[in-house]
This record gives C-alpha cells, structure tokens and sequence, in this order.
C-alpha cells in the first residue's frame, strides 16, 4: 500500500517526460519509416553488372528501421537524463527530501520507489513505440524482407543505455562531493560505457559491459543514500 | 542492518574502481593533448637525403640505379626482362611514357612506348586483402553506430530484377533467404542448401569474402573464408563448394591470393586470360605453409616456401621468390642481442637481392629455372640503442602516467601484445585501450619513480591526522604508488575527511574517528558552564 | 507521567570542520510543549533532523520514542508529526492528492473528518494545486497534514517562520488542542519568544551548538533577575558575585543580569559592595533570553553617547 | 459570566500571574460571586490559547490564596470571603501596588490630601460590595 502510493507519486512526476519523449520518438520514428520504405522499393532493381567484381559496399545493408536508431539513441538518453535530474537534483533545489524521506516506510525502499518508476517510465514509454515500429517495419507489404531480431535487441540497448545515464545522473545528484570534484564523475563513467558500448560488436559484449555499469552504479547510488548526508 | 554493513564494504571499492577509471582517462587525454600540441608545433626535421642529382651519377651507378627501379618480368619459357623507365622531366600528359626493356645481361631489347610492349610476360597471383570484406569490416559493420548493425544481403537477381535476399547472420554463421514478398525461402549453411534451421550446418568463424559476379548472370558468387575452410557460394544455384579445409592451423588472409579464379570479362579489373592460365588459390596458414588449390584439373600441392608468388599456365605452375639478404637467418632474428649485433656489422655494406624462377613438378618439388641477383647501395642508419626508443616529449610526458602499466604489460604477456598492436583490431575498443597503455607507459622512467615517491610522501602526511584505520591508510599509500598522478586525485577525490584542532592535545586530528588520532581523547565535552539552567524536572 | 520521549547522550554533529551540535544531551518528558529556542545558525535545524535520523551524527547518539533514531522503524516514524522547515511540500501536487498520499502512509491513524474540517475552516478547496498557494496557506495546509494523523509526537522545525499573526495563532491553537489528547507531545523551534512563552511548558535554549538551558519555562523566567544598583560615592570596578550574566556600568550606577542567584544573595552583596539602594526588575521572556545567549558583557551596537 | 481575560505575552510579568491577577480583580470587583464556577482549565486555556498547565498554575495559586476552592470532578468554584487567608506576600505585593501608586500622583503633584480623598471616593465604588459582606459577616 505503501510502496505503491511512492510508486505512483513517481511515476506522476515522470509522466509529463515519458510522454514527450514517446511522442517525439513515434513521430520521428514513424515519419523516417515512411521515407525509408519509398527509398526500400527501389532497392529491389540490382545495380550489379556481369563480370565484375562487386564491391562489398553494395552487399551491406542497413536495416530498414536504420533512419530511427539516432533519434532512439538520443531520446533515449535525453530521457535518462531528463528523469535523473528531476528526481534526484531538483528535491535538493526544492528541499522536499526531509518531507519525502520522514515516512512510514524504510529508506531503501523510498529509493527502490524511484529507480522502479524510472525503469517503468523508460521501459513503457520508449518500449512500446518501439514495439510499435518494429512490428510496422516487420509488415511484408510494407518492406520487401523482415527485420532481424538482433535489430530488435539493439534498440532495447538503447533503452538501457538511458538508463544507465539515469543512474549516472541519480549517483552525481546524490553525491554530496563538492561540483568541482568527484560530483560529477557518475555522469562522466555513463558516458565512458556509452561510448564502450557502442564500440562492442558481440550482443554478449554489450550486455556484459551494461551489467557491469548498472552494478558500479546501483551499489553506489545505494551506499550514498543510505549514508544519510544530506 | 547486515545490508548497509555489507552494502559498504561493496560500495567503497566500486567507487575508488570508477573514479580511477575517469582519472586515468583524463591523465591519458591530457597527456594526448599535449603530446598533439607537441607534434603541430615541432617542424618536420628533414631527413638527410643521401640521392645525388642526375648529373654526377657515375656509368656504373647510373647501371645499379636502373637495375635497381626496373620492374623484373619472366615469359613464359623463363628468360628474365627488365622493364626500365627513365626519369624524364615532365611534359604532355598524354604523351606516352617511355619504357626500355633490357635483358639478363644488360643489352637493349627494345625501347618506345609503354603500352605496346611487343612481349606477354607472366602475370602472377594478386593477394585477395585488395577486394575481400574483412573480419575487422564485419565487427565495424556490427558495432552499434548510434543507428543499427547493418546486414551482408546478397541480392539474387535475373536480367536486374531482385528474386531473392540472402541474408547472412552473423550470430549463427549461415545465410537465410527471403524472397521480395518477405517469404522465407530456406538457409545455406556449410553443406548447402537446406530448408530448416537445424539442419543448416554453419560455416565457422568467419574470416573474409570476396564477391564477384559471372559473366552470365547478375547475381553474385562468393569466395568465403572461415577459421580453416574456403567455401565458394553460389547463390543463384544455391550450390555450396568446400575448395579447400586447412587441418590443423588457421587460414592467414594477408597470405591468401588468387589467379584467374574467377571468370570475368576479359577487359574487367582483376581478369586475367582464360585460354593461358588455370584457375590457382593458394592459402597461407599460420604455421607457415602454403596450399596450391588448382582447377582443370582439379590439383592441390604443399609448398613451403617463405614469401611466394605463383601462377599456373596450362602447361605447368611457375614460382617465383623475391629475395635479399635484408633480414638475418631465423636464429639469430629470435634474440635481441644477436639481432642488434647482426644489424650493427651490417651497417654501410651494400646489400645484394636476387629473384629466382622455379618449376612446380606435381609432388610440389621445385626446379630453379632462372636466377638473376643485383646489389643495393646501404643508406647508413644510426640504430637507436637506448631503452626507450620514444621521442623526447614522449618520454617526459609519460613520466607522469601510473607505473602499474608498466607491470601490468609484463602480466598480460606477448601475444596479447602482439595481437594487440595487430593491424586486424585496430577497430577494436579494449585494444586500442591497450595500445594507449604501450604507447604512454612510464618505461620504469627514474622521474616517474621518484614523482611517485614524492606523492607517497605527501598522502602520508595529508593522511596521517586524518588516518581511520592502519590497513586502510597503508592501502591508500600503496595505491598513490602505484598509480602516481591518477592515484592522488582519485585519493584527494575520495578523501574529504575535515580536520579540526583537537582540544585536548592542540594538534590536528580527523573527524574519521571519534577519539583523537594524536591523544586518544574523545571529543571533550563543553564545559558545563554554571550559568546553564539544566533541571530534570 | 514523565516517562523520557526524546533523549539525546552526547549528540555531535560537524559539517565538514564546523561544528553544528556538539554534544547535546536533552531529554524531554512526555506530555510538554518543548519551545527550542536559539539564535540563528545555532544549530537547532541540524538538531532536529539528527533527531529524526534523517542525517548521521558524527559522534552520540540520540533515541526517539525508546528507539535509535538512526534506526527507527517504520512503525515509530509512523507515529512522529514532522513540519519541515519552510513547510516544502510538492509543489505539483493538489491538496487532495496530497491528502491521499499521506494517507496511505497512515492506513488507521488518518482522521479524514478533522483534515477535511480543517482545510475548509482555512478556506482551501483541496483541488488548489500546492505551487498556487501562498506561504501561509501552504503552512496551514503541512499543519493539517500533521495533525491529521493524531501524532504521538509532533516536531515542528520553525513553524511559524514569515506567517502573519493570525495563522500563527492557528498554529498555537492547534498544539494546543493536540497537548490536550492524552501523552502527546511537542516540540517546536520558534523565533517568537511571544509564542513560546504563550504555549510552551518547557524551554530548550541551545547557543552555537551547546545546549544551554533545558527547564520549565518557569524556572528559566524565575532564575533570570536584573539587578540595579545605585552608589553614591565610587563603582566597584569588579564584581563578583555568583551567576553574573551581564554587566554594566555608567557613572553613578551598576546593572546587573544575574542567573540563578537569590534575592538574599543580591541583598548581601549590594551591602557588601556599599550601594547605596537596589532593586530587582523582572525582565520579560526576549530580554532574558537575548541577554541570556549573548556572549559575556557584549556592548550594544549602536551606543549613544552624550557629546 | 463576563469573565473577560486579557494576556500580554511580552511583558515581564509571567502569564500564570497575570491571568490569577486578572481572576482575583474580577473577584473583588464583584464579577465573580461566592460560588460561581470558574471556566474548566481545559477550556479557559484553548480561549486564551494559552499553555493548559500554565491555566492550571494559575488556578493552583488562587487556591493557595484561599480566593477558590476545587472540587474533584465539578470543576473549582468561588470560595466565600471569610476563609480567604492573607498573607505576607500579598501584603508586600499590596504595598509595592500603593508605592507605585503613590510616586505616579506625586510625579503628577497631586498634594497627599487630594490622593486620600480620591482613594476615599474609589473606596466608596467598592462600597456595595463592602457592605454585603459585611451583612454576611
């Protein structure tokens, strides 16, 4: 009961990005979809002649869903950032920590409240847009051959490279270092395993570097607030 | 509560593993963004060139320079010709170079233009690095550009209209084909064609491809490479050939080549003629020997020569080996001492180079036809001696990077090193991490030891009033040596621990621990003062 | 009746090398209105929140409701009022949602009927939306969210900070109305010696961070006495008489704040020291307390002298 | 009963003191009669809105002045005059209020025989209630 009612406050306080950064990736999203398909059909009429050698360039291909993944991988992030910042920085400007955190309900759990809202944020807002167009590129009369699963799974990285941002933002918003000092080293190693991630060819790669992040950083956003120094 | 006791115990050392990490990083960059400040200011030294101009050349020089620019080519019956052109100032463009052809022994043959060479030489095997999709393209093609992976898709077409998508998966290593209504058609796997997942056995580590299209039809055939085979895939047929399975050792594509494998047009790039030549692959493995894979008809040999190239014509299979005294025997090149020895004497003396033409008998012996040597005049070379052969600034700049690289290159061992500085993973994130490391370690450097020394001094006096308990202040020591400059931001990052004056005994103390670290005194109470109206009522 | 409800032994507290609250030992019986009084920056905030187990303390510890504070339990938190300091609430949310938020937290506890008769008897519709309301009407609003749920122990960290007389008065009229349930207790830090002399039984003075008076605000008013003296010929320059506060001297006379002392004491002395006559003045609440925490014979800040 | 208390914060005298003060005024001006009920502490104080305890006090240092009596239970009440006790402190306290008095009409240079004859008339103000008590007596 409890629990539930922190969840939902969270979430409430999420609901007005979530939403925009649905909108935005759905529009983005569906209108690069579109103009891909026009450019998809043409593909089909092969520009390779007999007798020669064929360049590797012409046998790779991106998928269709390619046009998507900047916008996805930005909004993504800009969303983790987005729910880090409000619900880690802006009790700090506001001084509503005291009031949230003298409740009937342990402390771990007050935190538990607002990475699960966070998580549910990203995963239902980006998730289901995303669901969304995969299914739409995946129509055959749409597009001439279906995507690959492994597509699929990239964009989920995205989304939990938000939230690794999240977590990057919550630890240096809890970090009671002064700014010029280890305050906004969370934000900089989300980054660094932004940029380690995108230089991972092997889907087991990624998920291990990812793993490895959301560990270093969910222990420390823990021992931080659990530490009571503010 | 056991979780925050524990929960602590985690949470320290991740956090001194993630601020060490952006430290180093930020040393790194800093000391990159010096060294770049270094190289756009410093001007290029011109290295003394030791050609004399045109005019002074001696009868006898002018004869070792030509020898020495002329292209070698064999005919077929094995005489050698020396195709010379002369240096000429610059004029038309579209007049026609010059080209003067010599024989063994330095008599003209002919002379005019080049392109109407009155001789057909033989045209030996190309390597296939030019035109083939490497391992380190495929692991480009799959990193996560912050768009999507992209696909290899074999478009199979008639006349220029697509029929069907092969598309290969690079998790699972076989190809699935769809047709343009999105269908699924079937898999090719290693033994070819199959309809159903399981049975599509796949082709292994992949190592490279190269695609060509046939002179009848528009979709392509592929020449795929994997760990120990070479398949050769056609699509439109959707037939699989296994050309050739190396036993025990992996395929090197740097010494893989082909020669008129693949039938193209006569006048395309890479074609060579039909009628004279056979169809040749020859693959190179690691341990050194070389596989002959010819067609009409079908013939495979070992050869173990060290760098060779080969062509076949229809009568028989020419090697040719493009030699000279440049590199010392294999003995002596394994140490270093002898190798800097050998090098030593050999400084100043010319240095003479042969090629040799051999005939391939069909057991793989080899008979010397043709031999022809000339000698190089040596440039003389200062061979750098000192332990760190790094330019000047290098060398400082690197004083300040943490010892730990130095050991931990010894840790890691050769061939992670060796693989490492491998041109193949140049793409790769945690190896060029690890050539930055090579690149900036400290070499056992005296300033970097004795920097070090010095900020171990310093943490221990900035740490001492402040200590909590000895195994953490000696760790916080240790660290500081080890990691130099990185170690003592990370340490002042992480160790804000307040000093007060402490009553009792008047020194500084830590607010880490209750009781003074000097005197063992807690923090005394305020004296009570009589003025203070305290009832227990 | 007196059973301990806060007790604090050795309470310090350092931000970074500064010291906040340094060992405070308080104890508070059940039943009282305790004023904390001090000036600011004396580290009554900190106080509080050490209290709370909201913040770590760097030495001590303190107990709440028989349960240390860095652990209190969920159930003990349950039965704590706390008015944070500036009354921050979230802003985005109405007070409807406000009301259902805190309720959950007080599944039995929550008096529905007495929130509601108190937001309409402060004229607010619990639709408003908390950023649309003034500074006292958010205070009204955080002090019905503290009294709704009946509070065994209500800690208000400055309550009536900026709030016009008349909230102010809802404020002391609603402690007194929840003083008057059986074992409650307050304990409310104020800058308005007027309130707490009205309201409160007990006065806890703390001065840069050291607890300096903790007793019935009767024996605080008794024991602070002025005293001025009249010479007629020559002033002792020095005085000692035990529990001197402040002294001042001008030609003729001596003024004297003393603590604690008797009247008996005072009359000895004043012979003693040959004044001519004497008399004791009462000094009410805000004289005593300003003389009381300020440092020893301060002088005034702007002293006007004949030319 | 209009029994009209009012409680100054601010000045030196504490509030239990000045609401007893204020009770025993209403008292000898009549307002209050023997027997009459005083308000319950409980309500006195949330009018005044004042401290309960400090009510209490107020009501403990009446009885000790012999002005009220309480019975457990009902409430306290008036006493009647004759068990009033007086004694030293009241009398000091009734001194120090004539002192005052007296320098306030010096101050103002009233002659002693013009303050005699104005404390007469006041006098005769509270005559009634004098004369009924001495009727009781």
């Amino acid at each position: 009961m409890r629990f539930s009612a922190l969840l939902r406050k969270e979430l409430r306080e999420c609901l007005p990005w979530m939403l925009l950064a649905a909108i935005a990736f759905l529009a983005l999203g569906g209108f690069f979809l579109r103009a891909k398909a026009y450019y998809e059909g043409d593909r089909l009429y092969s520009r390779l002649s007999p007798g020669t050698i064929v360049d590797h360039y012409q046998l790779t291909f991106y998928p269709t869903l390619n046009f998507t993944g900047p916008w996805f991988f930005c909004l993504s992030i800009g969303l983790g950032l987005v729910l880090g910042i409000r619900q880690f920085w802006i009790p700090h400007f506001t001084r509503t920590w005291p009031f949230l955190l003298h409740r009937s309900i342990s402390r771990k759990s007050i935190l538990a409240a607002k990475l699960s809202a966070a998580l549910i944020a990203c995963v239902i807002s980006m998730g289901s847009v995303w669901v969304g167009l995969y299914w739409y590129a995946n129509r055959p009369e749409v597009f001439p051959i279906p995507q690959t699963v492994r597509v699929f799974i990239e964009g989920w990285i995205f989304i939990m490279l938000g939230l690794v941002v999240y977590l990057g933002t919550a630890l240096s918003g809890l970090s009671t270092a002064n700014w010029y000092t280890t305050k906004i080293f969370g934000l900089v190693f989300a980054t660094f395993i932004i940029v380690t991630t995108l230089s991972q060819w092997t889907l087991v790669g990624i998920f291990a570097v990812i793993a490895v992040s959301v560990a270093v950083l969910l222990v420390q956003i823990f021992d931080t607030f659990l530490r009571r120094e503010y | 509560m056991k979780l925050k006791i524990s929960l602590k115990q985690i949470a320290t050392p991740t956090k001194i593993f993630m601020t060490l990490l952006i430290v180093l990083l930020a040393v790194s960059i800093l000391q990159g963004i010096i060294l770049q400040i270094e190289r756009t200011f410093a001007h290029a030294k011109q290295r003394p060139s030791t050609t004399k101009p045109e005019a002074e050349l001696t009868e006898e020089e002018k004869r070792i320079d030509r020898i020495r620019n002329s292209a070698k080519y064999f005919l077929a019956d094995g005489t050698i010709h020396l195709v010379h052109k002369p240096r000429r100032t610059p004029t038309r463009i579209d007049e026609p170079e010059i080209a003067q052809i010599y024989d063994a022994n330095d008599n003209l043959l002919w002379e005019g233009p080049d392109n109407r060479r009155p001789y057909r030489y033989l045209s030996w095997a190309m390597q296939l690095r030019r035109y083939s999709f490497t391992r380190e393209r495929m692991k480009q093609m799959q990193m996560l550009t912050p768009g999507f992976s992209r696909n290899i898709e074999i478009p199979v077409s008639s006349y220029n209209k697509t029929e069907q998508i092969w598309r290969y998966y690079p998790g699972a290593e076989y190809f699935k084909g769809y047709n343009t209504n999105g269908e699924k058609i079937g898999y090719i796997g290693s033994t070819g064609f199959t309809d159903s997942k399981l049975k599509a056995k796949p082709f292994g580590k992949f190592g490279f491809f190269t695609a060509w299209c046939p002179q009848d039809s528009v979709s392509p055939t592929l020449l795929w490479q994997t760990q120990r085979h070479i398949y050769q895939i056609d699509f439109e047929k959707q037939n699989v050939e296994m050309i050739f399975e190396s036993a025990d050792s992996d395929i090197e594509i740097e010494r893989t080549s082909l020669h008129a494998w693949r039938d193209l047009k006569p006048g395309a790039e890479g074609s060579s003629d039909p009628k004279k030549y056979r169809p040749l692959l020859i693959c190179g493995t690691e341990d050194g020997k070389y596989h002959l894979i010819l067609r009409e008809p079908r013939q495979q040999l070992n050869l173990d020569v060290p760098h060779p190239s080969v062509t076949a014509t229809k009568k028989n299979i020419f090697v040719r080996n493009y030699w000279g005294d440049v590199m010392p025997p294999a003995d002596i090149a394994g140490s270093r001492e002898l190798f800097d020895k050998w090098m030593e004497e050999r400084r100043g003396k010319p240095r003479n180079l042969w090629i040799e033409l051999y005939k391939v008998d069909n057991q793989g012996g080899l008979e010397l036809l043709n031999r022809y040597d000339w000698t190089v005049p040596e440039p003389s070379m200062a061979v750098v001696k000192a332990r760190d052969p790094r330019p000047a600034v290098k060398r400082y700049v690197s004083q300040i990077s943490p010892p730990f690289y130095d050991y931990v290159l010894r840790l890691f061992g050769r061939k992670f090193w060796s693989r490492a500085l491998n041109y193949q993973n140049r793409g790769d994130f945690f190896y060029s991490l690890a050539r930055m490391v090579l690149d900036i370690q400290p070499y056992g450097g005296v300033i970097n030891r004795v920097l070090s020394a010095l900020m171990m001094i310093f943490v221990f006096l900035h740490g001492w009033p402040r200590r909590a308990s000895w195994p953490k202040f000696v760790f916080w020591l240790v660290f500081v040596g080890l990691f130099n400059l990185a170690g003592l931001l990370t340490y002042l990052g992480l160790n804000h621990i307040a000093v007060i004056r402490c009553p009792v005994c008047g020194r500084r103390r830590g607010l880490a621990q209750v009781d003074c670290v000097r005197c063992q005194a807690e923090l005394p109470a305020p004296e009570k003062g009589k003025l203070d109206l305290i009832f227990r009522t | 009746m007196n059973e301990i409800v806060l007790e604090t032994k050795g309470l310090t507290k350092y931000y970074g090398s500064t010291l906040a609250v340094d060992h405070m030992d308080l104890q508070i019986p059940r039943g009282c209105i305790c004023g904390f009084v001090g000036r600011n920056g004396a580290g009554k905030t900190t106080a509080i929140k050490l209290m709370l187990g909201l913040l770590n303390p760097t030495a001590g510890s303190s107990r709440l409701l028989g349960c240390d504070s860095s652990a209190l339990t969920p159930a003990i938190r349950q039965r704590i009022g706390y008015v944070t300091e500036g009354h921050r609430l979230f802003r985005w949310m109405s007070i409807g949602g406000l009301e259902t938020f805190q309720r959950a937290f007080f599944p039995k506890q929550w008096d529905d009927k007495f929130f509601a008769d108190m937001i309409e008897y402060f004229e607010l519709s619990k639709k408003q939306k908390i950023k649309h309301l003034s500074n006292g009407q958010r205070a009204q609003v955080s002090l019905a969210l503290a009294l709704a749920p009946n509070p065994e122990l209500l800690i208000m960290d400055d309550p009536t900070l900026g709030l016009d007389a008349a909230i102010r008065r809802q404020f002391l009229e609603g402690m007194i109305e929840l003083i008057m349930r059986q074992g409650r207790t307050v304990l409310f830090s104020s800058h308005i010696l007027g309130d707490v002399e009205r309201v409160s039984d007990r006065i806890v003075v703390i001065d840069k961070g050291v607890l300096r008076a903790n007793c019935s605000l009767e024996q605080f008013q008794k024991a602070i006495k002025k005293a001025i003296l009249s010479f007629a010929d020559s002033v002792p320059d020095q005085v000692n008489i035990d529990g001197l506060l402040q002294c001042k001297r001008s030609e003729k006379g001596l003024e004297l704040t003393l603590v604690g002392t008797d009247d008996e004491k005072i009359s000895e002395w004043a012979k003693s020291a040959g004044a001519e006559n004497y008399n004791i003045v009462q000094m009410n609440l805000e004289d005593q307390f300003i003389e009381f925490t300020a440092p020893a014979n301060h002088k005034r800040l702007f002293q006007w002298e004949e030319r | 009963m209009t029994l009209w208390i009012q409680i100054l914060p601010g000045s030196g005298e504490p509030i239990y003191v000045q609401v007893a003060e204020q009770i025993s005024k209403a008292i000898a001006r009549g307002e209050l009669s023997k027997g009459d009920k005083l308000p319950a502490v409980r309500k006195l104080a949330s009018e005044l809105v004042i401290n309960p305890n400090t009510v209490a006090r107020a009501y403990s240092r009446l009885e000790q002045a012999g002005l009220v009596t309480t019975k457990t239970g009902s409430g306290t009440f008036v006493a009647d005059p004759k068990l009033r006790k007086t004694d030293a402190a009241d009398i000091n306290i009734l001194n120090e209020r004539m002192d005052t008095l007296i320098s306030r009409g010096l101050n103002l240079g009233i002659e002693a025989q013009d303050l005699i004859r104005l404390f007469e008339s006041r006098l005769k103000k509270f005559s009634d209630k004098l004369n009924e008590r001495k009727e009781e007596k």
